[in-house]
């Protein structure tokens, strides 16, 4: 019955609002001429990332907190000491240790593309977290336990650097306000900080959670 | 800091990192240093907005539509004042609360610090997108919150939490993805002219998703059963913010787009918040009358009360409406908060949180006893408290409207309030049984749930100052 | 013509791999689904021009989530198990 | 029909999708996959609406890499509680409303 | 802040604050809290005492303070505020004494004076309260306050008491704030004025102006103790006996009642009450009360219930001689406030001395006491020969001006039902008194606990209050024509109240 209910719901919603869609005009509103006019002051020659960092920077910042949020409850809801790692064929150890070095040159590469073409602090965030999972999978990283001081300094650095260098940016009469001639350089900055940051955060949202294998009786 | 707006969201990131960074459990006088800057901020802001208009900060630089805008009208200076200030009684209080071992102490400094940071981003906000963000902030955050303490009913109650907060900001973010595509532009100041009655129809949707969103979040009946456990399962501190502060930044994002950008729209479904917020009243109250132990009430008491919020929905053509939404918000806030405090208190004293339970322990703990009468006072709307000039100001709005059915909802709901409140009241006057065991409790603990009741019953007297305030509009 | 229906497939596809993520008896099979459904998302943000956000998918929202999600059903499975 | 608008219309119906897997499934882990169906629709109208000139937008792909982030992260909590919850029973959701 | 707005906070604060330091003084630390208690009410007879001079000479005293845009906290001292606060404040202070000695040795002594002080405080705020929203404040407060008193023994019919108590007086709240936000929003303020508010309005408003008074008269006609919204008040005889003497046979009945006065005369105006045919079912209703109540009285064996019915029925007195309209009514009814407070209060004091001396609380357990205990059966005689109306008392005075207010108003049945009520008292006031003087005392006294110290029969403190409100019966009774009566005072009000004095 419920079923039923909610699949009629659901069946007239997509109908009506996929009819809606479909009648839309055009915007009131285009921000792709503001994003292009404004993107030589931006620091990045690519939007997305001009958009990312610097046009609406502050959500990003905001973001970055999410992150550590989730971690931070990750943290607090598993208290269990890491399990020691089951090691993988040795095959598979070898092919990992061959492709880390790899992915953190792809990490680095993505990071400085950013600003000019695809790429970014997420993504090469995301690769550097990649080569973490992949090194725990075969063995070769033992899953987290309680973070220590180090540990703790690399996953909130980037979120601290971005973090003081808006309010330092205050000084120039607002929150993230970067001088145009230095805006590159500093986003670069934050990118690189980020990138490091959320490649640990990342990686430890997988390698915190994975503590609690083998179970709890 | 130069702008209050800019350093009430920066000061908790920092303070909450800062804390994070010191290690499991510590940091408490950086917050405690932290939230008394944010509590000086708010009233540097207050003032400012009350002397000069809205406040604003064109973030970047760039202004919007292209830029991020914060900006502070007198809703949104009230609330960060009442943040910050409840923030730094349960502060006070979560210093002394939490026991060296207790797991649910070892994050909390760090998360209460992004929650709050959460809240103050989302009271300044003026950007549809920018308000998920701080949504989702805010209700990670709360979640991890209640997980903290580590319990089976915790995790439970924190998971069904979750799932709430999630489906509700997805249904939020759908909403925005749908005004994004009529009009292009996500800053609430540019819609505001853009949007009118004759919008095309994918707006009134995204305007009903984006709502429902909301009062999903805020737990509105029907849609308030993830409330009572996580509420009444959290520790003390955090059931103190979670109830006081979590679930009205939900109903103040409702409130400011029903206002605002949405005004032209809002009238046609005016009154169903005010039916659900009428169930809310009593179901909520029914079955805080009908629990038996002490933090279930409280949570339900939540229930029942953030129902009277919802009433003014079909009044708000009337000023007083709307005070009495906004008094209403801090009346419950200081009043819940000075409850779940002293429901602390007393679990501390005797171990176990049953109603009955208190039987012993009321008459040697006087302090705490007030608290819940005085927060008891204003949950049940009686004077002089601030809970009574919102229930005034709402039956006022109902009459002037001619919508006496409100007014008697209203009336009524008070009385199951003071059924619920004098439940526990009368506890503290029973024979108590001989030989309870009542440990010993930090004072700290008794004073700080006393002067949050106490600051819930003295705002009574200063109505005038803050309906002043709320006049400031963007 | 060609790219239209390549739109038209992939959508269908992209439905499709939701749908069975929720309906498929085995929650492991589930997983596999939604990690391939992650994958043409992908492939539909390359469609859109949005090549940051393909990038994106493929390495957060199909790899990491999905490494999330097997990792957590082997964790489950496994007490199953071994109860 | 650009493909903006074909993609936004499959958002439209992930998204229903997803939000009644969210009200009507029970399994944690399923609840969770729904959630992220949910996400990915509403990421695609957010996109795909606003591209369906078919001329890209870089306000809305940013917007939409934020979101991925925030939902890759609930989904990493909401994982957590899950096999915590686990951990220390086995079976469905309480029902206890009183909490 | 001149001293005309100084006094009436000053009035408010002399029994607020040693209230509330009261609570945080540890239980044994009696001599502060006595001397807290007695000082408090000192000032405040003092205060008072100033007030009554300020406003026999025309002075105006008053303060005010917004809680809200439209809305405001108001104080004013007037005559017939003064009335009830001269009664207030006089009695609080022979309360106290006798309270000190009939707790001597109690638990949670602290958290009793404390919330008494807390109810004077509330009743200060009735009487002082310059509209109907400060009224309501305060008139709420005494709920709040008095509740803890009731159940003060913690006993389990304590507990149903209490919550008897507060179902009846919360929701009696309830109605009379829905009729208060009712006026304020059609007349936009609730300001007390001579000769009323509501009268501006024009006559498409009678209607709602009839509702708005039923909401308001059934509101406060709870503590009043109306019949049929009564029950509360015998079932509030668990408390102790000062508890029952200064709050049920004062401060909260005559809230009531008080409330039923300003409605009527300043609110309404009592000619516009009239025009709108209000009064006359106020009459009835107070007569219907003052005889169910008196009948019931007679049923009682309970002593402390017996009086409380008999409280019932005399407080209507003071809501039927509002509502004979006339000036002359209107004085039998603003007297007998006074009148019936000193005359209860006795009562209920001695009634306290029997069952803390003795052990005894029935009617029927008295015979012979007037033996053990002379002088507090002295001062139960005078107090209950009073209530029936014989002369030489306050009773007398109350009941001849009421009569012949109704023969004034031309409402002869009234006088009817005056002296069906004047028999009745004695119906069951009487047989006490015979039974006290008269029939042998038993071979033991069911649970004596102060015994007999010489010529003393019972502790002091508990003695001399009776005792001194007793001669105060025969005193307002005798001196009626005095300047300084009672009698005289409440001429002064009528006399302002009504635009043409006698």
């Amino acid at each position: 019955m419920k079923r039923l209910a909610v699949f009629c719901l659901a069946c007239a919603f997509v109908v009506l609002t996929g009819g809606a869609l479909i009648e839309l005009g055009p915007a009131a509103i285009d921000l792709r001429g503001q994003v292009a006019a404004q993107l030589a002051a931006s620091g990045v020659s690519h939007p997305v990332t001009a958009v990312l960092l610097n046009f609406r920077g502050y959500d990003t910042l905001l973001e970055v907190a999410v992150l550590l949020i989730a971690l931070l409850a990750i943290l607090a809801v598993t208290d269990k000491p890491p399990a020691a790692p089951v090691p993988a064929h040795p095959l598979l150890q070898a092919v990992a240790r061959g492709a880390t070095p790899a992915m953190i040159l792809v990490a680095v590469y993505l990071l400085w593309a950013g600003a000019h073409r695809p790429g970014g602090a997420f993504q090469a965030g995301a690769v550097l977290a990649a080569a973490a999972v992949l090194l725990h999978l075969v063995g070769l990283l033992p899953g987290w336990g309680a973070p220590g001081l180090r540990l703790r300094l690399g996953l909130t650095a980037g979120f601290a650097l971005f973090l003081a260098l808006a309010a330092a940016l205050l000084s120039q009469g607002a929150l993230l306000q970067y001088p145009p001639a230095a805006a590159g350089t500093l986003i670069l900055v934050i990118e690189a900080g980020l990138t490091v940051s959320l490649g640990l955060i990342l990686a430890g949202l997988f390698l915190f959670l994975s503590r609690d294998e083998g179970g709890e009786t | 800091m130069a702008d209050p707006l800019v350093g009430l969201v920066l000061l908790p990131l920092g303070w909450a990192t800062l804390a994070f960074v010191l290690g499991p459990g510590r940091g408490a006088w950086a917050a405690l240093a932290g939230i008394a800057a944010q509590a000086w901020l708010a009233w540097l802001l207050a003032a400012q907005v009350g002397a000069g208009g809205t406040a604003r900060h064109a973030v970047g630089g760039w202004g919007a539509p292209l830029g991020i805008d914060l900006a502070a009208d007198g809703l949104s200076a009230a609330l960060l004042l009442l943040t910050q200030w409840l923030a730094l009684g349960v502060a006070l209080y979560a210093r002394s609360y939490f026991a060296a071992g207790d797991p649910a102490r070892r994050y909390f400094w760090p998360l209460a610090g992004f929650l709050l940071a959460g809240l103050n981003a989302l009271f300044v906000a003026n950007d549809l997108f920018n308000l998920y963000v701080t949504l989702e902030l805010v209700g990670l955050a709360a979640v991890g919150l209640v997980a903290a303490a580590g319990g089976e009913r915790q995790i439970a109650a924190a998971l069904r939490y979750l799932f709430a907060a999630l489906a509700g900001s997805g249904l939020y973010l759908f909403g925005v993805a749908l005004v994004y595509g009529v009009y292009g532009t996500v800053s609430i100041a540019t819609l505001a002219p853009l949007i009118t009655p004759e919008a095309p129809r994918l707006v009134w949707i995204a305007g009903g998703l984006m709502a429902l969103g909301l009062v999903v979040k805020s737990a509105l009946f029907p849609f308030h059963f993830w409330l009572p456990p996580a509420h009444g399962g959290a520790p003390a501190p955090v059931s103190a913010l979670l109830s006081a502060l979590v679930v009205k930044a939900s109903f103040y994002l409702l409130l400011r787009l029903w206002l605002g950008p949405f005004a032209p729209l809002a009238p046609a479904a005016a009154w169903l918040p005010a039916l659900l917020g009428a169930a809310a009243i009593f179901w909520g109250s029914w079955r805080a009358i009908r629990a038996e132990r002490l933090k279930p009430l409280i949570a339900w008491s939540t229930v029942a009360q953030l129902g009277y919020l919802f009433l003014i929905f079909p009044l708000l053509a009337v000023p007083a409406a709307f005070g009495a939404g906004v008094m209403q918000v801090f009346a419950h806030a200081l009043a819940k908060a000075a409850l779940f405090a002293a429901a602390g208190v007393f679990i501390q004293a005797t171990g176990q949180d049953t109603v009955a339970g208190l039987a012993g322990a009321a008459a040697r703990l006087p302090v705490t006893l007030f608290a819940i009468g005085l927060a008891g006072m204003t949950l049940a709307g009686l004077p002089p408290s601030a809970g009574f000039l919102a229930k005034w100001q709402l039956i006022e709005a109902a009459l002037a409207l001619g919508h006496w059915p409100i007014a008697v909802v209203a009336l009524a709901g008070g009385l199951m309030a003071a059924v619920y409140v004098f439940r526990v009241l009368r506890q503290a006057f029973c024979l108590a049984p001989a030989g309870a065991p009542v440990a010993a409790v930090p004072r700290a603990l008794e004073w700080t749930a006393f002067a949050l009741a106490a600051a819930s019953v003295l705002l009574g007297f200063f109505g005038v100052d803050l309906m002043t305030l709320i006049e400031v509009r963007a | 013509m060609m790219v239209l229906v390549f739109d038209g497939l992939l959508a269908c596809a992209l439905l499709w791999s939701a749908w069975r993520a929720l309906a498929t008896p085995r929650l492991d099979r589930a997983i596999v689904f939604f990690i391939a459904f992650g994958l043409l998302m992908s492939l539909a943000w390359a469609r859109l021009s949005a090549p940051d956000i393909a990038l994106a998918e493929a390495a957060i929202g199909a790899g990491l989530t999905g490494a999330l999600l097997l990792d957590a059903y082997g964790a489950i499975s496994r007490r199953k198990g071994g109860k | 029909m650009t493909s903006g608008l074909l993609f936004a219309l499959v958002g439209v119906a992930l998204f229903a999708l997803g939000l009644a897997g969210l009200v009507l499934i029970g399994d944690v882990l399923r609840r969770i996959l729904a959630f992220n169906l949910m996400g990915s629709g509403a990421f695609l109208v957010l996109v795909g609406l606003a591209q369906r000139n078919g001329v890209p937008d870089a306000v809305p792909q940013a917007m939409v890499l934020t979101g991925i982030v925030v939902a890759v992260a609930a989904t990493a909590l909401a994982l957590a509680l899950a096999r915590r919850l686990d951990a220390q029973r086995e079976g469905a959701l309480p029902e206890d409303e009183d909490g | 802040m001149s001293m005309h707005a100084w006094l009436p906070l000053a009035v408010l604060a002399s029994s607020l604050v040693p209230g509330l330091v009261i609570f945080a003084l540890p239980e044994s630390w009696i001599g502060l809290r006595t001397a807290l208690n007695l000082l408090g009410a000192l000032v405040k007879l003092v205060l008072v005492g100033l007030l009554l001079a300020g406003v026999a000479a025309g002075e105006q005293y008053g303060f005010r303070h917004a809680v809200l845009p439209g809305l405001e906290l108001a104080f004013k001292a007037d005559a017939l505020g003064l009335l009830f606060i001269s009664l207030s404040a006089v009695l609080w202070l022979f309360t106290t004494l006798y309270a000190i000695g009939y707790l001597e040795g109690a638990p949670h002594r602290s958290r009793f004076f404390g919330f008494f002080s807390l109810c004077v405080t509330a009743t200060m705020g009735i009487a002082m309260a310059g509209n109907l929203f400060t009224f309501f404040v305060f008139y709420e407060l005494l709920t709040l306050a008095t509740f803890p008193l009731v159940v003060h023994r913690g006993t389990p019919a304590a507990m149903h008491g209490g919550t008897v108590y507060l179902a009846y007086t919360l929701a009696g709240g309830a109605v009379l704030l829905a009729g208060i936000v009712w006026l304020h929003h059609l007349v936009g303020h609730t300001e007390f004025a001579h000769g009323g508010i509501a009268a501006a309005l024009g006559p498409q408003y009678a209607g709602q102006l009839r509702i708005v008074f039923l909401l308001l008269i059934a509101g406060v006609g709870v503590k009043a103790a109306l019949v049929p919204l009564h029950g509360w008040l015998p079932r509030a005889m668990v408390a102790p006996a000062p508890v029952s003497a200064l709050l049920h046979a004062v401060a909260v009945v005559k809230a009531g009642a008080f409330g039923i006065v300003r409605i009527v005369y300043e609110v309404y105006g009592v000619e516009f009450a009239q025009s709108l045919g209000l009064l006359f079912p106020l009459a009835v209703a107070a007569a219907v009360t003052i005889v169910w109540g008196s009948l019931r009285a007679l049923f009682q064996d309970d002593l402390k219930k017996r009086l409380a019915f008999s409280t019932v029925s005399q407080v209507a007195y003071i809501a039927l001689g509002v509502a004979l309209f006339g000036p002359i009514g209107t004085i039998g009814g603003l007297v007998h406030l006074v009148h019936q407070g000193i005359m209860k209060i006795t009562l209920f004091f001695c009634a306290g001395n029997y069952a803390e001396t003795l052990g005894l609380h029935k009617v029927s357990e008295l015979s012979g006491v007037g033996r053990r205990m002379p002088a507090t059966t002295l001062a139960f005689s005078i107090a209950a020969l009073g209530m029936m109306g014989a002369p030489l008392t306050a009773g007398a005075v109350s009941k001849a001006w009421l009569i012949e207010g109704a023969r004034a108003a031309e409402m002869e049945w009234v006088i009817g039902v005056l002296w069906t009520s004047s028999l009745l008292n004695a119906a069951y006031f009487l047989p006490i008194l015979w039974r006290a003087w008269f029939r042998p005392p038993p071979a033991a006294w069911p649970d004596e606990h102060i015994p007999a110290r010489g010529r003393r029969e019972t502790a002091w403190l508990l003695l001399v209050p009776p005792l001194v409100t007793a001669a105060a019966v025969v005193v307002a009774g005798v001196f009626a024509a005095a300047d300084w009566s009672p009698l005289a005072w409440a001429k002064l009000i009528a006399a302002r109240e009504y635009v043409t004095p006698q």
